[in-house]
């Protein structure tokens, strides 16, 4: 038995698209290692669409698998839609993470906000879903260091 | 690499020696009388409790009468605490690093219009008694500075500081849940007033641990009822758990020079391998004042509970060195206290070795560490 | 005569039945994991505990997360009270009949400025509900009754005593350590807020109780630490003693109809045959609302210590109807509550049977008191 | 296993001397059956000796095993000498009683002085040990209810 369910163990086992791309098209970091959890995603954009991403993360076990489940639900989308994933629809995917562990879904879900606001700025883009979307501003206030930790015994 | 598991997190629990448990047995079967009947179902549970409470004794050096059984390490802490102060004064001394069963409770003591003093801790984890002595005011009512903490294991120099606490009349508790069974410990010579402890700790069951009270020393009550434990704790006894954590106690004290010397050497070689194997690790705390079977060591670009899992997932268990609280990630209150950088402490594995691990098991260990940390390092964004 | 072994004292603890045991074993080998830990062998724990707490949930036909374990009744007792009154007004309202563990609480709170107002019971051992409704006054913070007595076994109209509390916003609290797994016990429908088990009773093991705390009711804690019991009650989790008291619970729904049945089929033969066979001897209490396996009765011209010793000695375990406190003899505060006059009280004997009891057990036990209470009348000055 | 050790459970088992007798030279009572014990002791006296005792008692297994052991101590006595009986010396011969039951020796003690103290006055004697010794007085005084009782549960 485990604490996490058996999707979730797999991606955090295997996860997919783990790496960098030699030139992305978009970058975003999220996280810090003071936090104990940082997630960096490569992703690169051709019309519109997101054909490839890529991540590496250090963190916990669900903020593992949720980057990885992350990227396997973004690539394939329109940017537009990939902008509309909420850590919500990631926990679902992964059906379901343990109560402690909902918020670390966040660090996916922003750090792909951060690359496709980094290939909109870089390229002049403008989307609706990224209006009031400031990543230098939000990591400080919203980001809370978030994964859960055992009892200590 | 062939599966194997191994348990190397013996300072949450232990599993029960067979001993004990055949033990317990007769008292989980037909020896069910409650120790307050008179009639000699009865009479008998009462005198298997008072032999286990000399076994105890014997393995503290106190007199039998000055153990007290309460449900837990936890509520041991708790009643010295709470029954020290009623009605004395409103200041408390403690240290940065103690568990949460003293921690929380002086913090709730807080809102209730108590004065804390946390002392600090040095890099190796150790308190500095002229610390202690500048920090004991008139209104100052109780000490308590744990024997061995369960992060770090480092061991206070607790002779020297109950001195101080006495020189000014002021009473000493002291935490020795992870000291007992790895560590000499005897009440007499350290010159406690109060001292907890915790059977799961020592190769016995859970839900069973003890508060020395010297004699003499009046504290309240914390639970009130039957005139169970010398009318000073109520509550029917446990019998099973009482009679499994004297024979661990009896066990703990026949084979203490084994067992530290057993820990001891694998814990030393665990430490080298590891150095050898895993290039960015450092130890923390001090290796010298430190129990014998514990290695806290931080990883870099690896982050704990994603080793954790992973070692879990090999058949190994072992723990995080993180802070208690399931919902917060605030980092280790002891790591914080010895000056751990905040992003090393959330790499962090606190290994803790005990009388059934082996060098096949370290070796596994090992391996299995150097994979995981490998594993981790090529998945984290960080250089 | 032939000498036989016959437990009549279940009242006082029961033996564990072998479902139970068979369910804790390996939790005393294998499943040692501490639950606070999130490897697997922890997660097994944690998840063995969540399953106990939802088959006690089913028993009381509560929420499973308002069951919050204890190392007994009487914790969970003393955390009701202390967690309930904390900052809250200064009185509360409890009978003259309450278990030690609620009385003695009060009477320390009594010591630190609390009021306590202790209702009468009529000769049955009942509580009239208006004198409830007097007692209440703007400060009342808690009203404490127990469901079942320990003694006579009368069965409180909790139902609508809660709703005389309620109608005044008073918090309800239970005892309800003797009536679990004895009558039916369903929180909601009884409405109090919070109430006491202890495992022990019902053929669980000892050390493990409960507190079920209503949702949205909240209590301060009683033990500080570790984030046990959703940060309620610190301390390693007993998890053996939890996973038997989850089984006990468990079978004693599965059965409670025919356990019923048997205990009161049983009861009322005793009863009938002590009645002719011992000419001067007087059941106290109603027969009406008490518990199915309960009797107590006195007898005259011999003393209850000496009855209980003589059939200790013929292998017959029971009670005497006395008072806690192994050092006083203040004869039961439950007997003289219900106006037994106190010569009868020393004469005083309570059987109580259970589901391991058998008609020869009755008839062995009958034969037994009648022989016993004759030697004891010819030894005895009074006449 | 016993609360009381083997010479208790003999004498409270099978109590020595046991009854009434028709024509006692002194007759003891103590206790109360309010207080859930009582002794009564009849005594045989000739030539300042004590020829025979006979004893009931109501009351706990120590109160009945004090005073079957402390009519065997007393017969073949002087009575100077059965009252320097103390109930110390009863509950030595008794090889110990536990602590909460100690009191409760008392009780034989005491009816034993009252016997004396019935046939000294009956025959118009005097015994030094009797000088300050009222029944009458110390009944309220010092006999309190004295046989612990076990625990409730
Ligand atoms: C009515 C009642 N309340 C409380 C208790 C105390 O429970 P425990 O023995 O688990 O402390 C008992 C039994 O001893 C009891 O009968
Ligand atoms: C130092 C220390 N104190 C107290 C405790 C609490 O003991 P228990 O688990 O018995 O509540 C523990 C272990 O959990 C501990 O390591």
């Amino acid at each position: 038995m485990n604490m996490y369910n058996d999707i979730v163990m797999d991606h955090f086992m295997n996860p997919r698209n783990v790496g960098e791309m030699k030139e992305p098209d978009g970058i975003g970091i999220y996280g810090s290692p003071t936090c104990g959890d940082l997630m960096q995603i490569h992703i690169k954009i051709e019309d519109d669409v997101i054909t490839d991403a890529k991540f590496k993360a250090y963190g916990c076990g669900s903020a593992i698998a949720s980057s990885s489940m992350a990227t396997t639900l973004i690539i394939g989308l329109k940017v537009e839609e990939a902008l509309k994933l909420t850590n919500g629809e990631i926990v679902d995917k992964l059906e379901g993470l343990p109560e402690a562990k909902i918020h670390c879904s966040v660090l996916a879900d922003m750090a792909i906000k951060k690359a496709i606001f980094d290939y909109a700025e870089s390229n002049d883009k403008h989307y609706d879903a990224l209006k009031g979307f400031d990543p230098y501003e939000m990591q400080e206030e919203e980001h809370v260091c978030i994964c859960g930790k055992d009892e200590e015994s | 690499m062939e599966k194997r598991n191994v348990y190397m997190d013996y300072s949450a629990t232990t599993p029960l020696k067979g001993e004990v448990l055949d033990a317990m047995m007769p008292y989980l079967k037909e020896n069910y009388g409650n120790p307050s009947s008179i009639y000699s179902k009865g009479i008998e549970s009462k005198e298997a409790i008072k032999q286990s409470r000399t076994k105890i004794s014997r393995l503290i050096g106190s007199k039998s009468d000055e153990i007290y059984f309460t449900s837990s390490g936890s509520e041991a802490d708790n009643w010295a605490i709470f029954g020290a102060l009623k009605g004395n004064g409103k200041h408390i001394v403690t240290s940065k690093i103690e568990h949460p069963a003293i921690l929380n409770t002086l913090s709730y003591l807080e809102t209730k219009g108590y004065d804390v003093t946390y002392l600090d801790v040095n890099e190796s984890g150790l308190v500095n008694p002229d610390d202690l002595e500048k920090a004991i005011r008139d209104d100052t009512a109780l000490v308590t500075i744990m024997m061995a903490n369960n992060e770090i294991g480092t061991i206070q120099p607790i002779q020297k500081l109950v001195k101080l606490a006495h020189d000014k009349n002021v009473l000493f508790h002291s935490d020795a849940v992870q000291a007992l069974g790895n560590i000499p410990v005897d009440v007499n010579k350290l010159g406690v007033d109060m001292m907890s402890f915790s059977a799961h700790k020592i190769y016995g069951p859970k839900g069973i641990g003890a508060l020395y009270i010297k004699e003499g020393i009046e504290i309240e009550n914390f639970v009130y009822g039957g005139g169970q434990e010398n009318g000073k704790r109520a509550g029917t006894e446990n019998v099973p758990a009482i009679i499994g954590f004297g024979k661990a106690a009896e066990l703990a004290m026949n084979c203490l020079k084994e067992h530290v010397c057993h820990c001891l050497d694998l814990r030393n070689y665990l430490a080298d391998e590891l150095y050898a194997a895993v290039f960015d690790s450092h130890v923390n705390g001090t290796m010298l004042d430190r129990l014998p079977g514990n290695l806290n060591v931080s990883f870099d670009y690896a982050e704990g509970e994603a080793i954790l899992l992973m070692l879990d997932y090999m058949g190994i268990s072992v723990s995080t060195g993180s802070a208690c609280g399931s919902s917060d990630s605030v980092p280790s209150h002891v790591l914080t206290a010895i000056g751990v950088p905040e992003s090393r402490i959330h790499g962090t594995i606190r290994f803790s070795i005990g009388c059934f691990t082996t060098k096949d098991d370290v070796d596994y260990v090992v391996k299995a560490v150097k994979e995981v940390t490998k594993k981790l390092k090529e998945l984290s964004p960080l250089k």
